[in-house]
């Protein structure tokens, strides 16, 4: 494996494990199959646009409006698909379709509002790269992989720590326990909300370094987020960071040596080969205490 | 004020479904409570809507002197967390437990209140004089504990808080008969100077020279003091 | 103990039940000579209803058991008819793309909903079944009733491959599974030169359409008029497979699947066949859409178009058919009839498709059993709110007892515990523990009369283990043929101690109602 | 491993040395059991007397015997052996019947059928699961059936038919009110439609279930019980038939009016043929031409008022053809038909009750049998009332009797064998349950276990020892003090007549001999006109009137009527036994009040408390004062096994307007009863308060004597508690001294002591 491939890899990997975690909080934590996902990420995409065209092309500016629209987001999807059913019979399906319907009334907005053409993000990294030995890094690749992975780094010892990320993941193994001992579903949800919408406005930020940002950019994310979420076992954090490498290596890889038409095909391939072998994804055991 | 719950009236059930018919019930400071029924009668029941998990609810529940239930038709556990803050802490059947968390994360989930979190490490301490066996498990995820490893966890839990009122559904239920004593052992260390416990047991035996007064349960209703008429015909 | 329980003596608030009946009654008499005709070659009546007596007046009344069927006469006829007498191409053809998405939905219903499985690959089955015949067609030359034929054929084999892993893997799982297909599948087409990566499609194949008709009113007419009975076929399917043994089957295996594997149901395979079934029966749709639309796009594999249907089967209300054709009436309605508008009406949609979710359980369809369900739920609770327990029934209650003595029962029996309650006191009770047999005080003999006057069931009784040694007591059921359970599990050993404390039980139970 | 539970019963109440005795014995749980033969002595366990006493004695079926669990068949219902099988019908047919159903809510039942249940063949006119009349055929493979619109209504008449023609599959059915004023439960002033009439053509051709056709059952068929009788039917039957042809709605609108024979009839049971003054058996008579009789199973009551019944003639022997009426119930059983597990030749063994022990694990059953002498040989003869025994047989009294508790005061006391017989619904009932639609249980057999007919036994309703553990305390009295006595039963005495007494100077009745035939009542009362002597221990005594059939002294009926202390009463117009075509009832509303032969009648009962007697004035006559000698107390048991005193549970009362014999003198009477004894419901015209213990001066047991011509006499203490106060200490009590006194003097021959004393007296003070 080649030094471009490698960086390229790494941070498809943070990318997609930034969108995976969201939508695996979300679905352990709130029950929640959120596949309103792709919409919050085009969304974010969009706020880091706007906010870069009015107040400048700033890195804080772009992070700030990307993560700040995500949260928005991620709020607007609590209020409509979780807060009036989560108690109700049928939730997770009803919560599957409501984000389902969110998706397409967010994506159709988009469309509305600022039409089809795709638009660029400023590179907030700088154009520049760095050469090790023989192998050259644009900022932006390593922008990407320093950014997420600092951050990834935070949220976990955030979730491992404190009392808020207790909260979140005693609420993710048993949310009637959780509020036996006082835990409010309604708030920590709102927070996972917040969370993961800000982590897809912030996987939108970096990844529209690469590629443009329009109505449709959430559909392939929304995809990528949730195959790595269901290959790690959804609901498992470390899960999710393996699949993020296996997703985001194999496409990397395609894309180098077969040519980019065919990353879907074997990702694909090769999803379905794991899933053969392993029916619940590569760390299954929380599912099973989910569905009780 | 000595009546540290107090309830009135009560009826709740499941969608059409009326388990718990007008019950009336107190408890007072200090008291441990014997709640006696077969199962199916409405014991687990209330202790849900106490802490407002049933489907729906109708009377006046008073938490030292604080109104916690009243009439309530949308769905189950919006108001348990706050419940929960108020100081019940309701150690369920089936132990409502966190599998995927270890033993110390567990208890330390039960320490939500603010105060409580800071002093979790003391608490934690004490909770371990009750039960020392989770001593040395504490590293462990819960899930891979054991039947009676668990309720130890799952009421640990519930001493970690700032609990005024403890309800225990079942303690001895699916347990061998030694390890139950042990965890009713247990419970009975637990200090409750102003606090108060009420065990719902169908065993009778299990709660024997526990409990100071034992209350029946049947078909929904609470059959009153059995030993307020008959002082000593218990015992005997 | 008896001024706590003393509640203040009110009337619950009464006011008028009954009321008139919403439809006139079919008053037929039981004199006439009724001949049941049956529908033919099967053991079913046309009309399955019967006679019920209105426990009102006591008049005799026909009633339908089941009124669905004449809905579906109904609205199949209407759907029918419309298009063809409004008569226009937009009409036409959105009334075909209703009928080819309603059989394509039945069949997926029959996957999600029959089978349980969760599978995003029906709309794949079609696309393949469709591309593949197209194919067969364009290079050589085989004409459309084989095209059906070997779509069928074609449906069968997709759905082996792609139903076999369901065996192992289940719900979201499967369902990412088959999205990794469907994808596979639009890759596929829409970069093999074979499939037309250039033209967006591949078109050219035969139709039954005949040529002269193309475009025009008749052969859309004719389009429709096909499309039609498709979807009348895969009805058929879905309420034979569905109704029939394998769905019932399944139905149980939904309840409990340890209860159905304990009765020796092969749930999985019975799950893998319906799936066959589905995917046969998706793959002649497949063979249909390439021989209406001459061809196949790349639409049929794009995730958008899978969220579209699936919308369509979730406002129509999951696991029934007519959600499944409601349901893509509704948005076929709203898609084809408002396209001027753009974007916008896939807005309408998702704002149709949330409010549906969110205030229907189950769907546009399952409005009325969440309906009734939450009325019973309301009245339970007023119930519980308004009726003193024990005590007198509300009118709307007493509409609901048979037996109109239980009603006075109930007034009674109150009247007679509120006394009873006031006699109660530690002497009376310190008066049956000395003697609990033989004559007593008239208070006590009082209350003992009502105890032993009480009925059968949750009756306090005792059980002698060893002759006037051992006694526990034990709890009545009330129901013949069934052995009583233990109340407490206590032993007394003298007999005046445990009937004294049945009678402890008794007061007690006479103090708490 | 589980419970171990032993059941059984003998093929003879009663059995002489030499003669052949079966024992059928079913288990569950045990493969094997101990049999050994033994003698009961003292069946109360109350430890207050002297507890369960047995003697093992040595007997040919000592030994360890294979055992297994027998199944029972409950439910009455009629068969037709159809032997040409005219009755396998190719033809067009109709099957008719004038119904009375009782339950047709219960689910399936079989009216007319000749059907298989498991196999799915042949063809039925029942009720269907909803309650709805239905016509049902099979094939073996499908079913195919016509039901009727609405559901039919419980004890209401009406004609039920189904023509149905193979050829063209059609099938019709007739339901069809039949009005009358008196049958039917609601009267025509309610507006209810209960006609139906559908026409439907079936797909399915019924084939032959090969099978006996049935009334009111059909055939099933499982692996462990083998052939059985299934869908059982509760209600009436009253005329029915098979006509060979397609009956059109005129032809059946006809019959409606006037039920008579079709000239094309296969067959025609007419149920009101056979009467006799005597009564009826259980064949169903075909007046058709192929005499396809039926044969009742399980005892269909006969004799029951029939669709026509007009209301004026009370009785089938006035009018036999308005009592057609068959009643069957799905829970009726005379005889469980059981094999005979082990047998003997009884040995030569002393007369007195006995027991086949059975033994399996930590399991003991007793099946209790009465052993007579060869020939009569002791002086003394105790009755043992068998036929009381037959009426309580597994009585649910406390178990489903609701009012149970407010007539016993006591809040029931249960035992193992009640929740046994709790989960034994086959094993029948008493005469004081009814049957599952309601009914009354008229029949009583001993061919069946028997719950409480063994030692130990305890009445849940009143918790003390009843009738067969409780006279068991007379035996171990009259072992204790060294009598030489006989047993007898009331079988014996029905059986043989006066024949059966005549032998014995004195007779000693049970402590509760409440059900009395009419030959028993005819042989005492001659026996003590020729100078018998009889203690009359009983309370509630010669009450009921029984009637056994001439063949069949296996089970015994009763009808309670409109008086009496009764669990149901019988309806209107059904007051007379099929078994004899008596009259039942209490003997006292036939004019016979147990006054006249034993100087006592029923007067109260209650189980609350039992009292002593206290000696009445009366009592001190020379002529009568020997009874007490030995007796200082002015108190005459103020104890006893039976709630703590000799007078009690249930007692009798002296009455001249009831025919008590002039010259009889009180002894002695109780008092002090509480008001859980009120005066039985015979003493009552008009219900007005004060009818309890503690206000009525009737609520009393009378201790009375009196002679009989050739130096007979009666001595009556007319209390249940008696005998259950002798075992008391040991029997060394001044109930057992009086008891002594009067049995020593009976047992001689020749004059009693102190009738010298009938000189009139002449008082100074």
């Amino acid at each position: 494996m080649d030094m471009f491939t490698l960086m390229s890899g790494l941070q498809l990997t943070c990318i997609y494990a930034i969108l995976a975690i969201g939508v695996s909080i979300i679905w352990s934590s709130l029950g929640m199959l959120n596949l309103a996902h792709g919409f919050t990420f085009a969304a974010a995409g969009y706020g880091a646009w706007w906010a870069a065209s009015m107040f400048g092309k700033s890195a804080l500016v772009v992070f700030a409006a990307g993560i700040t629209t995500g949260a928005l987001v991620g709020v607007v999807i609590y209020v409509l698909a979780f807060l009036y059913i989560y108690d109700k019979p049928n939730y997770p399906v009803r919560a599957l379709i409501a984000t389902m319907a969110i998706n397409m009334m967010g994506v159709q907005l988009l469309m509305w509002w600022f039409g089809p053409r795709m638009k660029p993000l400023p590179k907030v990294f700088g154009f520049g790269s760095v050469k090790f030995g023989d192998v050259v890094v644009t900022y932006s690749q390593l922008g990407t992989v320093v950014c997420s992975v600092g951050v990834l780094g935070i949220l976990l010892a955030w979730l491992g720590i404190s009392r808020r990320g207790l909260e979140i993941r005693a609420m993710m193994q048993n949310p009637e326990g959780a509020a036996l001992v006082g835990i409010s579903l309604r708030k920590t949800a709102l927070w996972v909300m917040i969370l993961s919408g800000a982590l897809a406005g912030l996987a939108a930020v970096l990844l529209s370094q690469t590629f443009f940002v329009s109505p449709y950019a959430g559909l392939q994310p929304l995809i990528k987020g949730l195959i790595v979420a269901l290959l790690g076992g959804l609901g498992s954090i470390g899960g999710a960071m393996i699949g993020a490498a296996m997703v985001g290596f194999a496409e990397a890889l395609t894309a180098s040596h077969l040519g980019g038409q065919y990353v879907l095909m074997v990702q694909f391939t090769m999803i379905i080969i794991i899933l053969l072998f392993r029916p619940r994804g590569i760390s299954g055991l929380l599912d099973e205490a989910r569905e009780e | 004020m000595s009546e540290i719950l107090k309830v009135h009236g009560l009826s709740a059930g499941y969608g059409p479904l009326r388990v718990l018919h007008d019950v009336e019930f107190a408890v007072n400071k200090g008291e441990r409570v014997g709640l006696v029924g077969l199962n199916g009668h409405g014991k687990s029941t209330l202790f849900r809507a106490i802490t407002g998990l049933v489907d729906w609810q109708n009377g006046s529940i008073l938490l030292n002197g604080v109104e916690i239930g009243g009439r309530r038709t949308q769905g189950p556990g919006r108001k348990t967390h706050r419940i929960a803050h108020h100081g019940v802490a309701l150690m369920p059947q089936g132990d409502a437990i966190f599998i995927g968390l270890t033993v110390r994360q567990h208890l330390d989930a039960g320490a939500f209140t603010r105060k409580a979190w800071r002093e979790r490490h003391a608490r934690r301490e004490h909770v371990l004089e009750i039960f020392p066996a989770l001593r040395d498990l504490l590293g462990q995820p819960v899930g891979k504990l054991s039947g009676g490893e668990r309720r130890m966890v799952s009421l640990g839990r519930g001493l970690m808080g700032d609990v005024k009122l403890y309800l225990v559904d079942e303690p001895s239920l699916g347990l061998a008969p030694k390890i139950s004593r042990a965890v009713i052992d247990a419970l009975a260390k637990v200090d409750l100077a102003d606090g108060a416990m009420v065990v719902a047991e169908q065993n009778l035996q299990v709660l024997e020279g526990f409990v100071d007064r034992m209350i029946g349960m049947h078909a929904g209703e609470l059959k009153g003091d059995v030993s307020s008429f008959a002082a000593g015909s218990l015992e005997g | 103990m008896a001024m706590e329980n003393q509640r203040p003596h009110s009337a619950p608030s009464a006011s008028l039940v009954g009321h008139r009946s919403w439809f006139p009654r079919i008053r037929l008499t039981g004199q006439r000579d009724l001949k049941r005709y049956r529908i033919p070659l099967t053991r079913r009546t046309w009309f399955q209803g019967r006679a019920v007596v209105n426990p009102r007046d006591l008049t005799r009344q026909y009633k339908l058991d089941d009124k669905r069927p004449w809905f579906w006469i109904a609205g199949l006829v209407a759907a029918l008819i419309i298009p063809i007498l409004v008569g226009t191409n937009l009409a036409l053809t959105a009334a075909t793309t209703f009928a080819l998405y309603s059989a394509i939905n039945l069949m997926w219903m029959l996957v999600i909903g029959t089978a349980g499985i969760f599978s995003l690959a029906t709309l794949a089955v079609v696309g393949a079944s469709a591309y593949l015949t197209a194919w067969l067609s364009i290079e050589f030359g085989i004409t459309w009733p084989v095209m059906l034929l070997l779509g069928t054929l074609i449906g069968l084999v997709f759905g082996a491959i792609i139903g076999l892993p369901a065996l192992r893997i289940d719900g979201l799982y499967f369902a990412l599974l088959t999205m990794g297909v469907v994808e596979l599948c639009r890759v596929y087409v829409v970069q093999s030169r074979t499939f037309g990566s250039a033209t967006g499609g591949l078109y050219g194949a035969d139709t039954f359409i005949p040529v002269a008709w193309q475009l025009k009113t008749p052969g859309l007419i004719l389009g429709y008029v096909a499309a039609f009975a498709l979807m009348l076929a895969m009805l058929g399917i879905y309420r034979l497979v569905n109704g029939q043994r394998l769905g019932l089957l399944l139905a149980t295996a939904r309840e409990s699947e340890a209860s159905a594997e304990a009765l020796g149901i092969n749930y999985q395979l019975a799950r893998f066949t319906v799936f066959l079934i589905s995917s046969a029966a998706l793959g002649f749709i497949g063979g249909f859409y390439a021989a209406y639309f001459k061809g196949a796009s790349p639409s049929l594999f794009s995730i958008d178009q899978v969220m579209l249907l699936f919308a369509m089967i979730v406002i129509g209300g999951l696991g029934r058919a007519e959600g499944a054709v409601v349901g893509t009436g509704i948005v076929v309605l709203l898609d084809k009839l408002f396209t001027e508008f753009g974007p916008i009406r896939f807005i309408v949609i998702g704002l149709i498709m949330l409010g549906v979710t969110l205030f229907a359980r189950n769907g546009l369809l399952g409005i009325r059993d969440q309906f009734i369900e939450f009325r019973n739920k309301k009245k339970s609770e007023r119930r519980s709110e308004r009726t003193e327990k024990g005590g007198e029934p509300l009118p709307e209650e007493a509409s609901e007892i048979r037996d109109k003595d239980q009603i006075y029962f109930r007034r009674f029996d109150k009247n007679l515990r509120d006394h009873l309650k006031t006699l109660v006191t530690p002497e009376l009770i310190e008066e049956h523990r000395i003697k609990p047999l033989g004559q007593h005080s008239d208070a006590l003999e009082r209350v003992l009369n009502y105890f032993r006057g009480a009925g059968g069931e949750n009756k306090y009784v005792l059980y002698e283990m060893k002759a006037n040694t051992e006694y526990k007591i034990i709890v009545t059921t009330g129901e013949k043929g069934i052995p009583p359970r233990d109340a407490d599990g206590i032993v007394y050993t003298n007999k005046n101690d445990a009937l004294h404390a049945v009678f402890l039980k008794r007061v007690q139970d006479l103090m708490d109602s | 491993m589980a419970k171990i539970v032993l059941t059984g019963y003998c093929d003879r109440f009663s059995v002489k040395p030499g003669e052949e005795i079966g024992f059928k014995v079913s288990a569950e749980g045990a493969k094997t059991v101990e049999v050994q033969l033994v003698r009961l002595i003292h069946g109360d366990e109350n430890p207050e007397g002297p507890g369960f006493i047995e003697k093992e004695v040595s007997g040919p079926i000592d030994g360890s015997h294979t055992v297994r669990k027998q199944h029972t068949q409950a439910g009455s219902f009629a068969r037709v052996e159809d032997t040409e099988n005219r009755l396998v019908l190719d033809q067009a047919f109709t099957l008719w019947a004038m119904i009375w159903p009782t339950t047709p809510e219960k689910g399936r039942q079989g009216i007319l059928t000749r059907w298989s249940i498991t196999n799915d063949r042949g063809y039925a006119l029942g009720i269907n699961g909803d309650g709805q009349l239905e016509f049902w055929v099979g094939d073996g493979k499908k079913t195919d059936a016509v039901h009727g619109e609405v559901p039919l209504r419980a004890r209401q008449w009406y004609l039920v038919a189904a023509s149905y023609d193979p050829r063209s599959g059609k099938a019709s059915l007739y339901q069809e009110r039949v009005e009358n004023r008196y049958g039917n439960l609601l009267s025509k002033v309610v507006p209810l439609d209960m006609s139906s009439h559908v026409t439907e053509s079936l797909r399915v051709r019924p084939a032959d279930a090969g099978l006996d056709f049935l009334m009111a059952g059909a055939h099933d068929h499982n692996a462990e019980r083998e052939d059985f009788t299934g869908q059982l039917y509760n209600g009436k039957i009253d005329r029915c038939g098979v006509i060979g042809r397609a009956m059109t709605r005129e032809e059946l609108d006809a019959q409606l009016q006037n039920v008579s024979i079709h000239a094309d009839a296969i067959a025609h049971w007419d149920t009101s043929a056979g009467y006799s003054e005597n009564g009826i058996g259980d064949d169903i008579v075909d007046a058709g031409p192929h005499g396809l009789h039926g044969r009742g199973c399980n005892r269909p009551v006969r004799g029951m008022t029939g669709f026509n019944w007009s209301g004026k003639d009370d009785c089938f022997r006035l009018a036999p053809e308005q009592f057609g009426g068959v009643w069957f119930h799905d829970d009726a059983i005379v005889d469980c038909a059981w094999d005979t597990t082990f047998s003997m030749t009884l040995p030569d063994l002393k007369s007195g009750v006995y027991a086949a022990r059975l033994q399996a694990g930590d399991t003991t059953e007793h099946l209790p049998f009465f052993v007579r002498p060869k020939k009569p040989g002791a002086a003394i003869a105790m009755l043992m009332p068998t036929c009381s025994y037959l009426a309580y047989a597994n009585d649910r009294l406390g178990l489903d009797f609701p009012t149970s508790q407010l007539v016993s005061a006591h809040v029931p006391v249960f035992h193992e064998w009640d929740i046994e017989l709790s989960k034994h619904p086959e094993y029948g009932s008493s005469t004081y349950d009814n049957y599952s639609d309601g009914a009354g249980v008229c029949y009583s057999s001993r061919l069946r276990p028997i719950f409480n007919m063994r030692p130990k036994h305890r009445m849940a309703g009143t918790a003390v020892a009843w009738q067969f553990p409780a006279d068991l305390s007379v035996i171990y009295w009259l072992e204790t003090k060294g009598y030489d006595y006989d047993v007898i039963t009331d079988e014996d005495v029905h059986r043989e007549g006066k024949a059966c007494l005549s032998p014995y100077q004195v007779v000693i009745n049970g402590t509760h001999a409440e059900y009395y035939s009419e030959r028993m009542l005819d042989a005492t009362e001659d026996y003590l006109a020729e100078g018998g002597r009889v203690m009359y221990l009983s309370g509630n005594g010669y009450y009921w009137a029984v009637s056994f059939r001439e063949d069949d002294l296996t089970c015994m009926e009763v009808r309670k009527l409109e008086s009496g202390s009764r669990a149901w009463q019988a309806m209107p117009g059904e007051h007379y036994m099929a078994s004899n075509g008596e009259r039942s009832g209490i003997w006292r509303n036939r004019g016979r009040p147990p006054q006249k032969i034993v100087g006592t009648g029923f007067t109260s009962e209650g189980m609350d408390e039992s009292k002593p007697f206290r000696r009445m004035p009366d009592g001190y006559h020379k002529s009568v004062s020997w009874i007490f000698d030995g007796v200082e107390e002015e108190l005459i048991g103020d104890f006893g096994l039976a709630a703590g005193g000799a007078a009690g549970i249930e007692i009798d009362r002296y009455d001249l307007t009831l025919g008590t014999p002039p010259h009889t003198r009180i002894l002695a009477s109780s008092e002090g009863h509480s008001d859980n004894y009120p005066r039985v419901a015979e003493e009552i015209a008009f219900n007005f308060p004060g009818q309890g213990g503690t206000q009525h001066y009737h609520i009393r047991a009378d201790m009375t004597y009196f002679t009989t011509p050739n130096n007979g006499a009666v001595w009556s203490p007319s209390s249940i508690a008696w005998g259950q106060a002798l075992p008391w200490n040991n029997g060394d009590n001044n109930v057992s001294r009086v008891m002594g006194n009067v049995l020593d003097a009976f047992a001689k021959p020749g004059p009693l002591p102190g009738s010298e004393f009938h000189g009139e007296e002449k008082h100074w003070k």
